[in-house]
């Protein structure tokens, strides 16, 4: 098996991996490490393909992989979106959590810091 | 020459590789966060160091052998100020408890 | 079996062992610490792919800023407590969820063995374009050249998540700095490391985006470098975050994508089209756009960490 | 150089379609740098200049009947991108421009920086981010690029995203998360099909993939996988439990235009793709399953709608039912049938007059929560006598909704109904039938009690300026029923390409 379709497979259980981990875990940041796990699991299936596409004195076709980075960027910055909604939540709920009716309590600081 | 060179290449890859080798396998086994600490450290600069040793016979121009050396530089440095990071936090947090 | 072949067996196996310790280890940190790891991991596939820029972009910026991102982030929720407080998945929604994960991998990996041969590629007409670029690495043609387009909206994105962020700040704070990142105390390997370190690392982030014309590299990656040097320094509370509503601080976020967009608008000017570049002259001004994109990255990427602002502005 | 093949040159005007893009970009950019009441002179002086461009774009296309194409950097395809304007486009772009510019006015006493201080949060982030949807959106009607419009999909994420939790509060908060997850969800979902495509056909271009594309195992699973992307961003039923909350806790500006235009963006994406895309790939299988969500959605949106107590998350939960009827769309217009026409019309009609139906609605609602205090039906006595032109912009909002005439609402789904009774495809008309007594049902649950007597105290008058909005876009919503043929003629302007496939 050739390196494109072992990374290919990788890409595959990484979009699996990331897509039980988005539905199953209840915590908003764990879900986020899952989408980034989806994304970087359609970031190598761009990869594979771009190394496929060798042609004419390149090792590689640029074109995707150019789409990659524009990528990798773009999920940087949902990253980074999403961290700063789950700390605001938590300061101004106390807890973290997707469940609609949030109960808007005070928030519990330095409970658990000594 | 080029044999001895060859020779001198793979004994110091292997020496490197050897310390990596130790150095996760401490990491793994040891019993507290600071010896494993110990075991990272060693595994970063030695096994680091040799394995560039190892490549600089065989890079084509010095330029990029001044690079080789650039780069176990430019690791040492970060690796040093965390090990030091991290020790410190545990002290701390021994002092804590 | 060749032992290059072993290799990228083991390394398969030691991304997705890495991958499924992110989703299923119990304690958050573990899954963050997890994550950078596997970040990293993933630069060595993309090497092995062929790709050094993406492997450079992916280990600045897929594992190193999100990582700080994480492990800030982290550290700040499990401070407040309360972390896990949300009712876990049921035995059932778990079997379903497992079921349909692996149904979508299997499908994904079927059609990724099947896809058509000889594979189609732009890679010819990528390299029939690249001298009248002027350029050398046909990955940064695309991003500021073929498909400048794509790239100057993707830098406007940057911008936008900086305003989004900022907008979660409460009213009173508006305009002031996000919170510092360090501790309050300074310790002597951080300033250690601001000294020695840091003036390295912006020498080789621009020399990163100064080569990235012509080997991999480019003004993503230098960028990406230039912010973590700002971070080191933030994180070791030799300078603060600014305060958000500090004018250099707006320019320097917009920069990039402004001027790649004045340039674009003057396309019909000097070149015939919008985003097209004028014979002869296309190295020089995509090398111009890239300085300021270079300032914009270096500037977003650490504010995006740094989260909304915290702190009143008078203070 | 190589030689363009004429289906992928420029055309005479196309320099336009950069522009509506570049407008609004910069506008983002100047708010941002200028800071403080300088955003809301950008953004409020931008809509007029935006409007007469997706204006000027219409009569173009109008004029040649043919679409304007655009070779962004003078590189056509595959190696450039291009951007096309259609007939679809042109509507969706001047429709677009219109509420933007509506929704801008009306939000100016909301989302004013106040007198003693030079920049405030939600003033500044408001004016930003609603020329960001604005840009977002323009990207997503004239992209000929799919990657391309992926970065068009995330803007319009990064831009609604934070317009839900403006307020802050923690239920907005909330709402604001789930929107973001479903809709990353969607765009990487997105991003894989669109890998696999590239991997099969070295393009990502529309009218390239057009050409090339065949039913191989590769694009049925990048098919499924993009559509299943567009519709959580979509919010299609069994999808949408993001969309009530957060449509109904934002501003009543920013409301309007995420259920007028935000969720309009990843459906026209759908379209795009099934009709422009794919067309090559045989069976009516995903047209109906495409459809039977649609009326699952419109059945369940609207029920759940009847029971709602507060009157901005019954108009959030009507959005899920009427998202539910654009769906129709896919089983009544594809394939080469006599009555495609008929479908493709009534889905697009159903675009434009939800768009302004419900933003007249949204933008209602908020007028009547800030001069009562809140927005409780049940409480709603008295109300109609002393704000009566809000409540005839409900009305009017409301009778499109329903499909009764004379409205744009009414022709969609009169069109609709004609198409799927000329197909022989009854479940679709009893659904859209059934749909229509449940939102007369849910419209009259709003008018009723408002129309009863009752004691009311108003906090405030609401402003005749803004209710004049609500009511103009209301107004639009009824007069898209008197459309002439030559407007549904104007509509299959650049569509010849995919019905004349086999």
């Amino acid at each position: 098996m050739n390196v494109s379709s072992l990374a290919g497979l990788v890409g595959a259980a990484l979009v699996g991996l990331g897509l039980y981990g988005l539905i199953v875990n209840p915590q908003p940041l764990r879900k986020i490490l899952a989408f980034n796990l989806i994304g970087s699991g359609a970031f190598l299936v761009f990869g594979i393909v771009a190394r496929r596409g060798a042609a004419a004195a390149f090792p590689f076709d640029p074109v995707p992989q150019a789409m990659v980075i524009t990528g990798i960027v773009v999920a940087f910055a949902a990253s980074a979106l999403a961290v700063a909604l789950i700390l605001r939540l938590q300061e101004e709920t106390g807890k973290v959590t997707l469940d609609p009716d949030v109960p808007s309590k005070p928030p519990v600081t330095g409970a658990s810091n000594p | 020459m080029s044999l001895a060179l060859d020779l001198f290449t793979l004994a110091a890859i292997g020496a490197g590789a050897f310390f990596f080798f130790a150095g996760t396998v401490g990491l793994l086994r040891f019993p507290d966060s600071l010896t494993r600490l110990h075991a990272l450290t060693k595994a970063d600069n030695l096994g680091l160091g040799l394995v560039v040793l190892g490549l600089l016979p065989r890079s084509g121009s010095l330029l990029d052998a001044l690079r080789l050396i650039a780069i176990w530089a430019l690791v040492q440095l970060p690796g040093a100020a965390t090990a030091q990071l991290i020790g410190r936090a545990l002290s701390r947090r021994r002092a804590a408890e | 079996m060749s032992i290059l072949q072993v290799l990228d067996l083991g390394l398969a196996i030691l991304v997705l062992a890495v991958a499924g310790w992110t989703i299923a280890a119990r304690e958050l940190f573990a899954s963050v610490v997890g994550y950078v790891a596997y970040g990293l991991l993933l630069s060595i596939v993309w090497i092995r792919l062929y790709a050094p820029d993406v492997a450079l972009t992916e280990a600045a910026i897929g594992s190193g800023v999100t990582g700080v991102l994480l492990v800030t982030s982290g550290a700040r929720l499990k401070r407040a407590g309360n972390v896990e407080a949300a009712e876990p998945s049921g035995p059932s929604q778990r079997f379903l969820a497992a079921a349909l994960a692996v149904l979508v991998a299997a499908a994904l990996a079927t059609v990724i063995l099947l896809l058509p041969e000889p594979p189609p590629t732009l890679a010819p007409e990528a390299g029939q374009q690249l001298a009248a670029t002027g350029l050398a690495n046909p990955v940064t043609a695309v991003l500021i050249a073929y498909r400048s387009f794509d790239t100057m909206l993707e830098k406007i994105v940057l911008v936008l998540a900086v305003v989004g962020v900022w907008s979660l700040a409460p009213d009173r704070v508006w305009g002031g700095a996000p919170a510092p990142l360090g501790r309050a105390r300074p310790e002597g390997p951080l300033l250690f490391l601001d000294q020695a370190l840091v003036p390295l690392g912006i020498l080789v982030g621009i020399h990163i985006f100064w080569v990235g014309a012509d080997e991999p590299g480019g003004a993503f990656q230098g960028g990406a470098i230039l912010a973590a040097m700002w971070m080191i320094v933030m994180i070791s509370r030799l300078t603060e975050p600014p305060r958000v509503g500090a004018r250099w601080l707006r320019l320097a976020l917009v920069a990039g994508p402004a001027v790649f967009l004045a340039v674009g608008l003057a396309g019909p000017g000097m070149g015939g089209s919008f985003f097209a570049y004028p014979a002869g002259f296309a190295k020089p001004i995509i090398l111009f756009i890239e300085a300021f994109m270079v300032l914009s990255i270096a500037a977003t990427l650490p504010m995006l960490v740094a989260g909304p602002p915290r702190r009143s502005p008078e203070r | 150089m190589i030689e363009t093949p004429p289906a992928l040159a420029g055309t005479a005007g196309g320099s336009l379609l950069v522009l509506a893009i570049l407008l609004p970009s910069a506008g983002i950019l100047l708010s941002f740098v200028l800071g403080g009441r300088f955003a809301e002179r950008v953004a409020l002086g931008l809509t007029p200049i935006g409007l007469a461009t997706a204006i000027a774009i219409a009569i173009l296309v109008w004029r040649s009947r043919a679409p304007l194409v655009y070779n962004v950097a003078g590189l056509p395809p595959p190696l450039g991108i291009a951007l096309r304007a259609d007939g679809i486009s042109c509507v969706m772009l001047v429709t677009a421009a219109l509420v933007i510019a509506a929704a801008a006015f009306y939000a100016r006493a909301s989302f004013a920086t106040p007198e003693n201080v030079s920049e405030a949060r939600a003033p500044l982030a408001f004016w930003i981010l609603i020329q960001a949807v604005w840009a977002a959106l323009t990207i997503l009607f004239v992209g000929g690029d799919l990657f391309n419009l992926y970065v068009a999909l995330e803007l319009l994420t990064f831009a609604a995203v934070p317009l839900v939790c403006l307020a802050g509060k923690p239920e907005t908060l909330v709402a604001a998360l789930r929107y973001l997850l479903f809709a990353l969800f969607g765009s990487v979902f997105y991003l894989l099909g669109a890998a696999l495509l590239y991997g099969a056909y070295g393009t990502l271009d529309i009218v390239l993939l057009a050409e090339r594309v065949r039913a191989l195992p590769a694009v049925w699973l990048a098919a499924g996988l993009m559509t299943a992307g567009l519709l959580a961003k979509t919010a299609l039923f069994p999808l949408h439990l993001w969309l009530p909350p957060a449509h109904a806790n934002a501003p009543a500006a920013a409301s309007a235009v995420l259920s007028g235009l935000v969720v309009k963006g990843s459906f026209f994406l759908t379209v795009r793709l099934w009709f422009y895309v794919l067309p090559a790939l045989p069976g009516a299988a995903p047209e109906a399953i495409l459809g039977a969500l649609g009326s699952a959605a419109i059945l369940f949106g609207s029920v759940l709608a009847l029971r709602q107590p507060r009157l901005k998350l019954l108009i959030a939960y009507s959005t899920l039912a009427q998202i539910g009827y654009l769906f129709l769309i896919f089983p009544l217009a594809s394939g080469v049938h006599p009555w495609i026409a008929d479908g493709w019309s009534g889905g697009m009609m159903q675009t434009l007059s939800h768009a302004f139906a419900k933003a007249a609605m949204f933008m209602s609602a908020g007028l009547l929560a800030e001069s009562l205090g809140h927005d409780r039906i049940a409480e709603f006595a008295g109300a109609g006598r002393v704000m009566p032109a809000t409540f005839f912009a409900l009305g009017l909002g409301g009778l499109s909704l329903m499909g009764l005439p004379p409205s744009g609402g009414f022709a969609a789904k009169w069109l609709l109904l004609r198409a799927s009774a000329a197909a022989g495809q009854w479940p679709w008309a009893i659904v859209m039938l059934a749909g229509g007594l449940l939102g007369a049902g849910y419209v009259y649950r709003i008018l009723a009690p408002a129309l009863t007597d009752g004691a009311i105290v108003l906090k405030a008058p609401p402003q005749r300026s803004r209710e004049a909005i609500a009511l103009a876009l209301a107004i639009v919503a009824v007069a898209l029923g008197f459309a002439p043929q030559s407007f549904f003629d104007f509509l299959q302007i650049g569509r010849a390409a995919a019905s004349a496939l086999p």
